[in-house]
């Protein structure tokens, strides 16, 4: 399916382009810190360091280089009390610690999974619902099309955000809310008794033994989404249902169905490739702001964790920084790969609007 | 095919999806797990009073009877009664939809006198400084979550300026202007956009981005058609064939992308509003589906599925009276 | 300079609180009190603390911001803190507690009991609507069987058990009880707000819902649906003439921004100011942090109609694996007291010779062992916003859970209203398995901290046939002595028992403007009528 | 530099486009010569430099492009008075590139005015003819009621005006005498109902009418000199004369140089008094129509004419000519002849870049071949594969276009 000149025009794409080069690096390092978290967190992501011993406790801890002075009062026996303190950071806490005295970089690299999986799942799901739909819509035209058509505008009459909480509205109360997904890693560590066979043994088996993947934030971004799969889809089907080739397999008797998966579907891959790229970054800023709000119900997201910093803001920034500039940056490098794409497999809109 | 007519076949198809779009949102009720009379009805009652409840709302009725009762209410502008409250829904939503308009109008303003221009120049002075900026500015204005983005402004903004509200709306802008204008006092302006000024950026900058990407993007697609040789050729000063000719056949096309885009800027307001903690419909809804109270939710659906329709009906008559060939071929 | 802010106010007003018992009562604001003029807090001689207040000054306008604004004026229509204090403005109760949490009088002179199952109180002749209109011992009974009613009213469950209630002349209202209920007043001193049954009958929901029509020092201005309400200084109001002309009373829900609009001088006060802010407050000269110890206090419930928590041992183990000191250190700097019992320390029934659990997982894994409930998976169902650190505090409590060797724990975040509506089915299988609440418990007594959790109703989450003994027996006992007795023994059973994991009594801590003299009540209330300019 | 009759002298003109493939010499050293009221041809294959070269007089070379040497003297006494004393002023001629943007750019319109090859295309699709071509009135009546100030800029009407004109109609551009002289204008080209036609937008039009509004609209400004670029190449056939007789009609009447830029030989027969052929930036042959075309010295130009049957056909092909159209990529320009790869009689003195050489005394007539001045032998012939096998490889690596052995009417 990919053929030697499209492989040619992403190479010579990517040469020209640094934004590319950035892009790719970016996601690549994305993947495999989501893919191997529990090798490299520093930390268990939830384990905490509350306690009233301010030898063990370790709330609050700004990122390494960002030690400041400040005051903070506490009620001692029932008295207001403001010392004056100088917050120092802890070498082992690179990004700093939450309120809870979590590392703020393992948690990053576990929301970092969440992100990646709803993001991707979610994308690919959507393109499964909305590819056939539009190739359906646009192969056969008329009022096929037309009707099926409506009814994908009525979808986007409702903003993605409003409609994706009034799913989830619905949906959330369904058992399959949320589903805990076992970490291979570390039963792997757990069960590896001589220690051999997992690097690090010790510390993946004392990760978290499963996550929390949101099905309903999955589903939700999906059916959100689909309908743009459809639209492009469709434009793509009613452009090559025109084609010599495609009315040359008519003719020769070609079922409707093996000409669509012969024919219109490989040549319609390129621009729904992009736009699912693109589909993930999206789809990430939407389950950003589900768990900001408090729709997803896993509490190892970015989303969830700007909203836990949120309160401390004004004092502990870091806290609600971090894991939005994750997202930015995550989101930035999907774009920048799906500029790319686009500029390699689209010649002809060759540097317009891309960077 | 003259104006007149496009917009009365547009007006149709604009009905049939909100048709639509209420149809969608009357059966959602009926995938939601809670029943509406346990929400209505306190824990104890018993079994004649949820009967009764039952039968006030008419949930004993086929179903389509109960589609009929439903549209035919909403005809009237009835988008029911409130499960928690009690109260008139339509009321209730329509009290919260004056902040929602400032802030997204706020937001469109703010953004099309920043986009604009930056995509502007940043098309004239491609492959320079100033245009990777702005395509810098584009991509990451794109890419951030504007929850955080609003929150990080609230810091920035205690840092630098000090300590200014930064949550509610205190006055709204009809108030401001009648204190303006009836008191002379312009005490209630300056508080309106002290308070509206932080969410209406949040809310806007990835419309802003949006746009300066696409204006940029329309710019050096139409600054390559010889028709602005031709204009510069004839003299024409730079501003006219920048503004008059090439901005405007850019914007033709970005006025039906920003039609769609709508969609973007009010969900975007759902969450900037509850961020600044802004008394719209955007804050209401998150609450609502906190109480889950589906009378509300679904209305304020409709009222946000229906405004989407209506403002994309009045794009399109404004891109058909900007592009001649649409009404004329 | 370091600034104690209210460091002595505070220690008073904290012994103050736990002195409450003994009714050492400290302060001369008492409330309403007939021939009482001194409406004023504590005259305050600590330059840090609450500013002094200058009575003879009007103060054109306060603003108080809360986490949220109430979406219905009508008092029957809810029952919550925020939506409480801005009514509490307009609604009058019959009657109402001071700052020690003793009854007092205000709309109703005298309140007695005058039977079994009867009370009778008798009402001021003076109180007028702010439609002008007189007010009878009609519209106060009406206002009573109206919250009663559970057709309309979402109190009806919490106003206590009545029967009905009747104007027996002008200024007399009678009340008839389906049981005992001893805590009968304390209840008319939060519910059963007065209106005026004509004007009630006149309005539709809507209308009752935006608008007001109360006995109260303040009437309604404006009412901006999501976003404020204001009030203006009722001429004709019977009592004193307060001294703030006009309020608002907004929401904003985040906690930074609550702060930024105090320091940024658009609210006089604000509510429920997050740990993390109060030194920010505290640094700043203009603005100041009001904490009081409050009614109110947290806790995890277990119901114990099924495994794991219908074992007593697992149950304990809990409380044994949770380190409330280190919460109420790391997470409430210090803003927190470890609790032992169902009821707070200060109120009626308080037992002093039970002692909080020690923090001990050792004890915590031998008892799980013993349960025979090992390797189970828990999940602490939290609120999210409604309690001060109420998510942290609950993923605290899991990961403390979670270190044992054979239990693990995490927490879910729910939607208050979500967690609200599933436990107060009066079915335990409805509840999540263990979840954190708080409990405010205006009343003051043992028994409002017990009874809606421990005998069937609503609330009802632990079933002990011992304990629902206790407390019937408490109910139907007419001596305060006896009374007493039987709660405190309640109480150290639901220690025995570990009905809860017992948490930490929970602080109010507000932010307020060094421009307004005004100090926190312990009952969570902000009553306009007791601020005044600073002097 | 003698002729006084010259309205336009051009010298060693060298125009690049810095692209990310590299530098391109679209111009490279030109020079050429107009005469006051002539109509000059300017004939060569697409890629050959001759519409750069045209908005190179106009100053409409846009980024990446730019004018990097050479001078442009245009003939204007008025316009020389009032710069006296600069580098830019020789006697009654003023250097273009020597006057800064504001001052060429009130040239545009008044004394320069072009032509474009597809008038579909050349106008605005969303604003009326009439109102464009009113536009082009408009421009030349604001600049001439300033009393004749090179300093005039933007001609006193900035965005604030724009925008307020928007709901100002006092504050609008074109104001209503302009629009009449559309109408007149556009009655003038020979547009019946000119008034109802004024109103409607470009894509009511038909091509040929439409190239007539564009004609309209080049003289609004009753310019000095018309740039008419492939002005009948986007036509049909049967309208392409009519426009021409239109061109030559106006000549006549208004006495303005137009210089025709087109591959079509037959249109430069028609039309011109003088010819230059164009080859990869530069002019290889001039002269009169008759020196260039009876008898042709570059054997490029003589490639050209080679399949021309009959002079007063108006639609003919080019001569495919064997090769690739040049690279004008500047690592790719060898510095010798740059049809020498193309070309049947190359010779050994061609690896050196040759000079223009006069063809005979008048003066007219010159080339830049060797063979002005030598004559072919095989002797001195480079062996056929003598470039092939050089430069194929730089050859292979770039040239993404299709190799094309014509130029020409593509747009047939």
């Amino acid at each position: 399916m990919i053929s030697k000149r499209l492989k040619q025009s992403l190479r010579s794409e990517l040469r020209t382009s640094l934004m590319a080069k950035i892009g790719l690096v970016l996601i690549l390092l994305i993947l495999i810190v989501a893919m191997f978290a529990p090798f490299l967190a520093p930390h268990h992501p939830t384990e905490t360091r509350v306690s009233d011993d301010p030898e063990v406790d370790k709330t609050d801890l700004p990122p390494i280089g960002m030690g400041y002075e400040t005051s903070e009062t506490r009620l001692v026996d029932g008295e207001m009390q403001t010392v004056e303190t100088t917050i120092e950071p802890d070498h082992s806490f690179i990004l700093g610690t939450n309120t809870l005295g979590q590392d703020i970089l393992s948690r990053l690299m576990y929301g970092a999974r969440v992100s990646v999986l709803v993001g991707v799942l979610g994308a690919l799901l959507a393109t499964a619902i909305g590819v056939p739909y539009g190739l359906t819509a646009g192969y056969f035209g008329d009022r096929i099309d037309d009707s099926l058509m409506r009814g994908a505008d009525m979808m986007l009459a409702f903003p993605s955000l409003v409609l994706a909480i009034a799913l989830v509205g619905v949906f959330r109360d369904t058992d399959f809310h949320t589903q805990q997904i076992p970490d291979p890693f570390v039963l792997a560590a757990r069960h590896d008794t001589l220690g051999s066979f997992v690097p690090r043994g010790e510390h993946v088996a004392a990760m978290p033994a499963s996550i929390t993947f949101p099905v309903t934030v999955t589903l939700v971004v999906a059916l959100v989404n689909w309908v743009w799969f459809a639209r492009v889809a469709r434009g793509e089907a009613m452009a090559i249902r025109q084609e010599e080739y495609v009315k040359a397999a008519k003719s020769v008797g070609a079922s409707n169905a093996t000409i669509i998966r012969q024919h219109v579907l490989p040549n319609s891959l390129t621009p729904v490739i992009v736009l699912a790229t693109i589909q993930v970054a999206a789809i990430i800023l939407l389950e950003s702001a589900l768990s900001y709000l408090g729709f997803s119900e896993t509490t190892l997201t970015w989303g969830y964790d700007i909203q836990q910093g949120q309160s401390a803001a004004a004092t502990y920034w870091w806290i609600a920084f971090m894991p939005g500039m994750a997202i930015v940056i995550a989101v930035i490098s999907i774009n920048l790969l799906g500029d790319w794409l686009r500029d390699a497999l689209d010649p002809s809109i060759e540097g317009e609007g891309g960077v | 095919m003259g104006l007149g007519k496009f917009l009365i076949k547009r007006t149709i198809q604009g009905v049939i999806v909100i048709w639509g779009v209420v149809t969608i949102t009357f059966f959602l009720r009926f995938l939601t797990p809670g029943d509406p009379v346990s929400a209505l009805t306190p824990p104890d009652a018993g079994p004649e009073v949820r009967e009764r409840m039952a039968e006030n709302l008419g949930l004993n009725d086929p179903i389509h009877i109960q589609y009929a009762d439903y549209i035919t209410d909403l005809l009237m502008l009835d988008l029911g009664t409130s499960m928690r409250t009690g109260r008139s829904a339509s009321i209730m939503i329509l009290a919260r939809l004056p902040a929602t308009l400032e802030l997204a109008l706020a937001a469109t303003i703010i953004s099309m006198i920043i986009a604009i221009p930056l995509g502007v120049i940043s098309a004239r002075r491609r492959h320079q400084k100033s245009d990777y900026a702005a395509t810098m500015f584009s991509l990451l204005g794109i890419s951030t979550p504007n929850f955080w983005l609003g929150i990080m402004l609230i810091i920035l903004v205690a840092v630098v300026v000090g300590p200014i509200p930064t949550g509610g709306r205190d006055v709204s802008f009809w108030e401001a202007t009648v204190m303006l204008f009836l008191e002379a006092n312009p005490r209630g302006f300056g508080n309106w956009a002290i308070h509206i000024f932080l969410p209406a950026i949040t809310l806007g900058t990835y419309f802003t981005a949006l746009l300066t990407r696409l204006t940029r993007s329309g710019m050096l697609e139409e600054l390559g058609k010889t028709y602005v040789e031709a204009t510069r050729a004839k003299g024409l000063p730079e501003t006219l064939v920048l503004y008059k000719h090439v901005l405007r056949n850019t914007l033709i096309p970005i006025i039906t992308v920003l039609g769609l885009q709508l969609g973007t800027l009010i969900g975007g307001a759902v969450i900037t509003e509850e961020v600044f903690s802004w008394p719209g419909i955007g804050s209401f809804l998150i609450q609502q589906i906190a109480y889950r109270d589906w009378v509300l939710i679904q209305g304020i659906l409709i009222v946000i599925g229906v405004g989407f329709v209506v403002i994309n009906i009045i794009v399109d008559a404004m891109y058909a009276k900007l592009n001649p060939k649409v009404v004329t071929e | 300079m370091v600034r104690e802010a209210g460091t002595d106010e505070t220690r008073r007003s904290f012994l103050k609180f736990a002195g409450a018992a003994t009714a050492t009562a400290v302060v001369a604001g008492c409330l309403g009190e007939d021939d009482d003029e001194d409406d004023t807090p504590a005259t305050d001689d600590d330059e840090d603390g609450t500013p002094a207040a200058d009575e003879d000054v009007d103060i054109d306008e306060v603003t108080v911001t809360q986490g949220s604004v109430t979406d219905t004026l009508d008092p029957i229509d809810h029952n919550d803190t925020p939506t409480w204090n801005i009514l509490d403005q307009a609604y009058e109760p019959l009657v109402y507690r001071d700052r020690d949490g003793e009854l007092i009088s205000l709309v109703a002179t005298e309140f007695e009991r005058t039977d079994d199952l009867v009370v009778e109180l008798e009402l001021r002749d003076d109180v007028v609507f702010h439609n002008g209109e007189d007010m009878t011992a009609e519209d106060a009974a009406f206002s009573i069987n109206r919250t009663n009613d559970p057709d309309q009213s979402q109190q009806a469950g919490v106003i206590g058990a009545i029967d009905e209630a009747e104007a027996v002349d002008d200024t007399t209202v009678e009340i008839t009880l389906e049981s005992a209920e001893p805590a009968i007043f304390r209840n008319l001193s939060a519910f059963g707000r007065i209106q005026q049954e004509s004007w009630v009958e006149e309005r539709d929901d809507d209308e009752l819902a935006t608008e007001i029509n109360g006995t109260g020092p303040y009437e309604l201005v404006d009412f901006e649906e999501g976003s404020h309400v204001d009030y203006e200084r009722f001429d004709d109001y019977w009592g004193d003439e307060p001294a703030v002309v006009e309020a608002r009373f907004d929401g904003t829900g985040d906690d930074g921004a609550r702060v930024a609009s105090l320091q940024g001088g658009d609210s006089d006060i604000i509510t429920d100011v997050a740990v993390e802010q109060i030194s920010e407050i505290q640094g700043d000269d203009d603005v100041r942090i009001e904490g009081e110890p409050s009614i109110r206090c947290l806790f995890l419930v277990m119901p114990n109609n099924d495994g794991p928590f219908d074992s007593h041992e697992f149950r304990q183990a809990m409380n044994y694996a949770v380190d409330v000191d280190s919460i109420i250190e790391s997470l409430l700097n210090g803003f927190g007291e470890p609790t032992s019992q169902p009821t707070l320390e200060g109120m009626f029934g308080y037992n002093p010779d039970v002692d909080p659990y020690p923090h001990d997982p050792e004890e915590a894994e031998s008892l799980v062992a013993e349960s025979g409930y090992e390797d189970e998976e828990i999940t602490i169902v939290t609120p999210t916003g409604r309690y001060l650190a109420d998510t942290d505090i609950a993923a605290q409590c899991a990961s403390d859970i979670d270190s044992l060797d054979n239990v693990s724990a995490s927490h879910d975040e729910w939607e208050t209203q979500e967690l609200f509506d599933v436990t107060d089915t009066g079915t335990m299988e409805d509840s999540p398995d263990i979840f954190l609440i708080g409990w405010g418990n205006p009343t003051f007594d043992g028994a409002y901290a017990m009874n809606p959790w421990f005998m069937e109703g609503p609330f009802w989450h632990f079933e002990s046939e011992e304990m629902e003994d206790l407390l019937t027996q408490a109910a139907d006992e007419p001596d305060e002595d006896a009374r007493e007795d039987l709660l405190m023994q309640a109480n150290e059973l639901a220690h025995d028992e570990a009905a809860w994991v017992f948490l930490n009594q929970q602080y109010s801590i507000y932010g307020a403007s060094e421009d307004i003299a005004w100090e926190a009540r312990n009952d969570e209330d902000i009553l306009l009528k007791e601020i005044f300019a600073a002097e | 530099m003698s002729n006084v009759t010259d309205i336009l002298r051009i010298d060693g003109l060298k125009t690049r486009f810095f692209t990310d493939n590299g530098q391109v010499n679209a111009v490279e050293d030109l020079d050429v010569r107009i005469e006051d009221g002539e109509v000059f041809g300017i004939v060569g294959e697409s890629g050959s430099g001759k519409s750069v070269m045209a908005l190179s007089i106009i100053d409409l070379i846009e980024r990446p492009g730019r004018i990097t040497d050479g001078e442009i003297w245009f003939r204007a006494p008025d316009i020389a008075d009032e710069l006296v004393e600069t580098d830019a002023v020789d006697g009654d001629y003023v250097d273009l590139r020597a006057m800064s943007p504001e001052q060429r750019g009130l040239l545009r319109g008044s004394r320069f005015s072009m032509i474009f090859q597809d008038p579909m295309s050349s106008f605005n699709p969303s604003i009326t003819v009439g109102e464009q071509i009113a536009e082009a009135v408009e421009a030349q009546r604001r600049a001439r009621s300033n009393p004749r100030s090179l300093d005039a800029k933007s001609q006193h009407y900035g965005l604030t005006d724009y925008l307020l004109g928007g709901v100002l109609s006092s504050k609008r551009y074109v104001s209503e005498p302009s629009l009449d002289r559309a109408i007149e204008l556009l009655e003038l080209v020979g547009i019946p109902d000119p008034a109802e036609r004024a109103e409607e937008y470009p894509h009511e039009y038909s091509g040929g009418m439409l190239q007539r509004a564009m004609i309209a609209q080049a003289l609004a400004g009753e310019p000095d000199v018309l740039i008419a670029d492939e002005p009948t190449t986007a036509l049909d056939v049967t309208i392409q004369a009519q426009v021409l007789d239109l061109l030559a009609e106006l000549q006549t009447e208004t006495g303005m140089t137009i210089l025709l830029i087109t591959h079509n030989l037959g249109v430069v027969a028609r039309m011109c008094d003088r010819v230059g052929v164009m080859y990869a930036g530069e002019i290889v042959e001039r002269g009169t129509l008759g020196d260039v075309f009876d008898n042709p010295v570059h054997p490029y130009t003589q490639g050209l004419l080679g399949s021309i049957p009959d002079l007063q056909g108006v639609a003919e092909r080019l001569q495919p000519i064997e090769g690739n159209v040049p690279s004008l990529l500047d690592h790719e320009m060898p510095d010798r002849c740059y049809f020498a790869d193309r070309c049947p009689k190359a010779m050994e003195e061609c690896l050196e870049h040759p000079p223009e050489l006069a063809v005979n005394d008048r003066g007219q007539h010159a080339t830049r071949c060797y063979l002005a001045e030598t004559e072919y032998t095989a002797a001195k012939a480079l062996p056929t594969d003598y470039f092939g096998a050089t430069e194929a490889p730089a050859e292979a690596d770039t040239a993404p276009e299709e190799p094309t052995a014509t130029d020409g009417g593509d747009h047939q």
